[in-house]
């Protein structure tokens, strides 16, 4: 990261800007998608926007999650770059037929003939007194079809690098936002960058074990790390920035070093995300592991509405030291 | 069903010429609904509710003309704005409180909030925080209750801006074709969460239920007589088997699009919400026609009001002193 | 467009009155697909074709009539049942038997099979295995036309069974809100699979359309030159930006649903298949009407099958003749 | 299993003769899918329920599967007992909502009071050169979703006790049957039985090595299992027959046991179902995995039409008998 005109701004302006400077530069870039124009969402990630760009290019649609997505794969087809905001992740059940079935598709069934390069914005997470159905992390769906690929940004920095590589990008993107994640801020270079798709980041090193985690539990793992530090447990936080493409030799070769791993993701840990890295890291440093890849991930149960109970499904700073401490037999 | 003070309704079936005590009843609803929503706001500016919600204030006279016209196992399903509709079927402000609250006391054990209250007892299907979530449910009721024999119907609520989900086209179909008892209520207040339905909805709303052959029905939204007329009849059609039935009831929202939407002229006016917070109120233009037709004079109408006033600050004071679930609670209820 | 046997269309704009050499291009045409066709059921019952393939065979005026009204770079989007829309727009039978086959020298290389014919060269976005799956397909490409400020119209073919689609009405809606050139026509042949479209489909067609604010006409899907007549009409009408239309065309397979599909006598009588084979073929409709207004003699007409005859024949030899992929092409083109 | 009056049916038959007893047994039990009363499904699974149980109760619906996945759910809710039909599995994208959002978790927003008893009746499996639209294996989706239940049922014998159970059970479960298999013969008992969920079925018993292998995959891999045989290699094959919920104890002890595990299942490799049941055993059998786990699904592509392409994208007998040799060390 160049450090000169570095400033500290928010994930929701990181990735703000990262829109903007594509628009400016690409006519072809578009957003599409619900209350995005004059409301700019009602996270407010897109203010601005349209004052700049004008309602041509930022698109407000109907509550019709299936139909713009649709709208959005055409559009990428003829020649446009769409971005399209589904305002909760939660929402994206409707569009499964269209990403699925037509978005990741569309390439291979014409033998290479015809590309979709759309963006899908989306967000995860819980923890906002949302209940069931606007608190979800449905990643995992998505990271499961080909022909998509999955970005989960855990920093300012992030966002806005992964954010532009993605508009760039000749395929269908998925992009999940941590909603928690909108006001943190960080720093951001003032100069132009993009981070490719497929590198992970080492977010800490450590000699320890080898936390891998995901948007929002990338700021769970830098704590548990910390608390980890505490009783002399020297933690590597690793951020697959990107569940598909995976940067598997970055996380097999940390575990090579470390000899343990937890996997932390929050999306539902049965069958979700931590199970296919949890997987690659127990095949890929099978020799070198000194004890069983742990997960943790969301608790198996819809996303309760009551804070003491929304509160214990989610892994915090204290689960994860308490699970990375059993696992490196400290007491 | 039961009026929000729990007393049991005793019309054995709907009437469709309604007495002044029925006015009145309503009345009563449609300001324990106001009463309600106004201590929510309060509880969310004071920092007291978890999360945000969505209120009715304004639109009162649409959940109160139709659940009137219901029978307590009729079924509804309801949405993100969803109290009044609740309230109006039966439910106590006790526990739909709690409910807000995140309370084991409240209805669904605090794992529902305000956008999911569900209440068997009072046919209360759900609240859905997913637009047209529950097109599909309140349809999939009026199959189960042909199918079974009863003559339950079912009433769909729902915003202006669940038109622009297509699964709502696959119900009405379905609906048509095998005449099922259920009534598509659209609550049209003009906006979505911050868009205006223009910008969102061409054509024309009621000819996207006649297009599927569905009988449609226009009323004003913020006359609660009128809502109630026309509901009873279609309750009455739907009973005979004739079939499903959607009507657009024409209605404003007061308030913004949650609690926190304080900031709302980037799209719409001041001017435009003041004349229908005066001129439009249902439940003034209730209470003026009440006192017009010498049905109820002021003084009963201050006392209903003071009545209703101390339930909701007693519900609220419930709701506030009710324990939490204990967080092990959180596992439960996954698998019946 | 290009016809079928690759001769460029000479059409520099889209006439609104055909002359007779247009009309007996359109016979061709129409005979091409026919003559396509049933070369597809030859190599399935010769277990020569993997799958199965879902055939055109008295459709063929929609196609033709449709396409014909097209410039070869308007869009279009295509079903199961596409081997007509993809030749009409101007695929060439080679390359199409051979996707048929799995060959490498088939469009989409073998990947796409029968379902997923697509050709940018002629404007093809790609026909579709999902019901309505390619109408935001459609309405996107109108969108992007709009956008990049070109006249490019796209037409989205579909049968009457994508009717139960909901996400048909989801893009209706924003193709009328934003005057999109998009043409969604429907060939209602009265079947989906097995199951009558009165089972299936309440109300009026053509008011699903209209209740959304977009232009709706029905025509007689076996006339070729009423078809086109409309079309040519829509077509001019998207280009001005006066934005979408539906197009209603009541037709017929005369086959099964697919290839296999044999035994039919249970969803549909044999009279009625034997009807609309014999009086309502839109081939000899046109072929008498042909001759009956002196455009064409029979002889002309025979030569022209005879022509069709031996290019399909040999089209479909060099299909059987030519390579499959090799299997590692298996892991080619999953991303750009 | 009961050994006497056993018959041989096919597995289409065995699913048939579950819906009808279950429907004979109760009134509440109805069929609702596109094409599913006199044309008894395209695969005629269905054949001649319609005769017996009339149209109220085997009712053909329009090609709307939110629509009448939708309706389902309100039905169960209500008192009956719906089995949807979906005709492909690759259509389930299109009742994301309806499963995900609705269904799963109205028992647990509603805190237990509404109950939503309803199957979701759906196909998986490619090889029927049906192309990328209709060849997909998407019950990773569904088993990542607290609130159901999934099945994959790989006999005649288990595709009617589970069906069942399924069609008993309070909550709504999800069953995937693999069209290849309609036509299988296997033994099926005429009396009356039912197979638990979660249970776990040893398919073969073998010391070497564990073949944990679903639906489509299990013939795969009593294949494998017979080709390692022939040269000195015992493999036992078990069948989860449940992804939700699983049966990590029967799994986990094989494994203990045999000390090497190859997972294999018909849907896309990565975060697919093999991720899970792989990091199940690599952490529950960890200090006795002489290998790592390896798992087998489709390659992470489309499903592609033409022959000699489609066939390389699934696992077969002798690819499994490959890995598994390799595993165990033998050339
Ligand atoms: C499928 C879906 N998309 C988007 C949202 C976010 N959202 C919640 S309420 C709302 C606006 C609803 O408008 P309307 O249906 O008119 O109801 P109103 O709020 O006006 O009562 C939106 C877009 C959602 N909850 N579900
Ligand atoms: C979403 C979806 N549901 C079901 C199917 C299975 N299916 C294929 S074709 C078809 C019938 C289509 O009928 P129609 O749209 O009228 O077209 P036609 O075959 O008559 O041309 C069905 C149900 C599918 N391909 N996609
Ligand atoms: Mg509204
Ligand atoms: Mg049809």
């Amino acid at each position: 990261m160049p450090d000169t005109n570095t400033r500290e701004i928010t994930f929701a302006e990181a990735v703000r800007e990262a829109l903007a400077e594509e628009m400016r530069r690409d006519a072809r870039v578009f957003i599409l998608g619900e209350d995005v124009a004059e409301a700019g969402t009602p996270f407010k990630v897109l203010s601005g926007l349209v004052e700049e760009f004008g309602t041509k290019r930022v698109v407000d649609t109907p509550i019709s999650e299936a139909g713009f997505t649709g709208l959005a794969v055409g559009a990428a087809m003829t020649g446009l770059r769409p971005v399209v905001d589904i305002m909760f992740g939660d929402f994206i059940t409707l569009t499964m037929d269209q990403m699925a079935n037509q978005a990741a598709k569309v390439h291979y069934m014409s033998g290479g003939k015809w590309r979709v390069p759309m963006v899908m914005r989306t967000t995860l997470g819980a923890a906002r007194r949302s209940a069931a159905q606007h608190s979800q992390s449905l990643h995992a769906w998505f990271s499961h079809v080909p022909g998509l690929k999955v970005v989960l940004p855990s920093t300012p920095y992030d966002a806005k690098g992964l954010l532009k590589t993605a508009i760039r990008d000749e395929n269908p993107v998925v992009f999940f936002e941590d909603k928690m994640m909108f006001k943190m801020k960080g720093p951001v270079p003032a100069e132009e960058y993009t981070i490719p798709l497929g590198v992970a980041d080492v977010k800490r090193e450590g000699d320890d074990i080898t936390l891998v985690a995901t948007s929002s539990m990338v700021q769970v793992a830098l704590g548990a790390a910390g608390l980890l530090e505490e009783i002399g447990v020297s933690a590597e936080v690793i951020d697959p920035r990107t569940t598909w493409p995976l940067d598997e030799k970055t996380l097999v070769d940390s575990v090579k070093k470390t000899s343990r791993a937890i996997v932390i993701d929050e999306g539902y840990g049965r069958y979700g995300v931590t199970a296919e890295i949890a997987a690659v890291i127990a095949e890929g440093a099978f020799h070198y592991l000194d004890a069983p890849v742990k997960r943790m991930g969301a608790m198996h149960v819809p996303i309760p509405f009551s804070p003491p109970l929304e509160d214990v499904t989610l892994p915090t700073e204290r689960s994860v030291f308490d699970v990375a401490r059993a696992l490196c037999n400290r007491s | 069903m039961s009026t929000v003070t729990g007393q049991p309704n005793p019309k054995a079936k709907t009437k469709l010429s309604p007495d002044a005590a029925t006015w009145l009843r309503m009345y009563r609803q449609m300001l324990a609904i106001r009463l309600f929503e106004e201590q929510v706001n309060e509880l969310y500016t004071r920092a007291l509710m978890p999360g945000l919600a969505h209120l009715y204030v304004g639109e009162e006279a649409v959940a109160v003309g139709v659940c009137e016209a219901l029978q307590n196992d009729d079924y509804i399903t309801s949405t993100h704005r969803g109290h009044g509709h609740c309230l109006a079927k039966g439910a106590s402000p006790n526990r739909m409180f709690a409910a807000l609250l995140g309370k084991e006391a409240g209805y669904c054990k605090g794992k529902g909030g305000s956008m999911h209250i569900a209440d068997p007892a009072t046919g209360n299907l759900g609240a859905n925080a997913i637009v047209a979530g529950s097109v599909g449910i309140a349809t999939g009721a009026a199959f189960s209750s042909k199918y079974r024999g009863t003559t339950q119907v079912a009433v769909c609520f729902f915003g202006e801006g669940a038109l622009g989900q297509g699964v709502l086209y696959e119900e009405m179909n379905m609906a048509q074709l095998w005449k099922l008892p259920v009534i598509y209520v659209c609550e049209n207040n003009s906006y979505t969460e911050y868009t205006h339905c223009s910008e969102t909805t061409a054509g024309d709303m009621a000819a996207r239920a006649t297009a599927f052959g569905v009988h449609a029905e226009t009323v004003d939204g913020q006359d609660v007589r009128a809502v109630h007329d026309v509901t009873a009849k279609l309750v009455e059609r739907a009973r005979r088997g004739d079939g499903p039935a959607f009507l657009l009831c024409n209605t404003y929202r007061h308030h913004g699009h949650h609690v926190g939407d304080i900031s709302r002229e980037y799209y719409r006016s001041k001017q435009e919400e003041r004349l229908w917070a005066t001129e439009r109120d249902p439940i003034k233009l209730l209470s003026n026609w009440l006192v017009a037709n010498k049905h109820a004079d002021a003084a009963t109408l201050d006392k209903v009001h003071a009545e209703l006033k101390s339930e909701m600050q007693k519900a609220v004071e419930f709701a506030i002193a009710a324990p939490y679930p204990s967080a092990d609670k959180a596992s439960e209820d996954v698998y019946a």
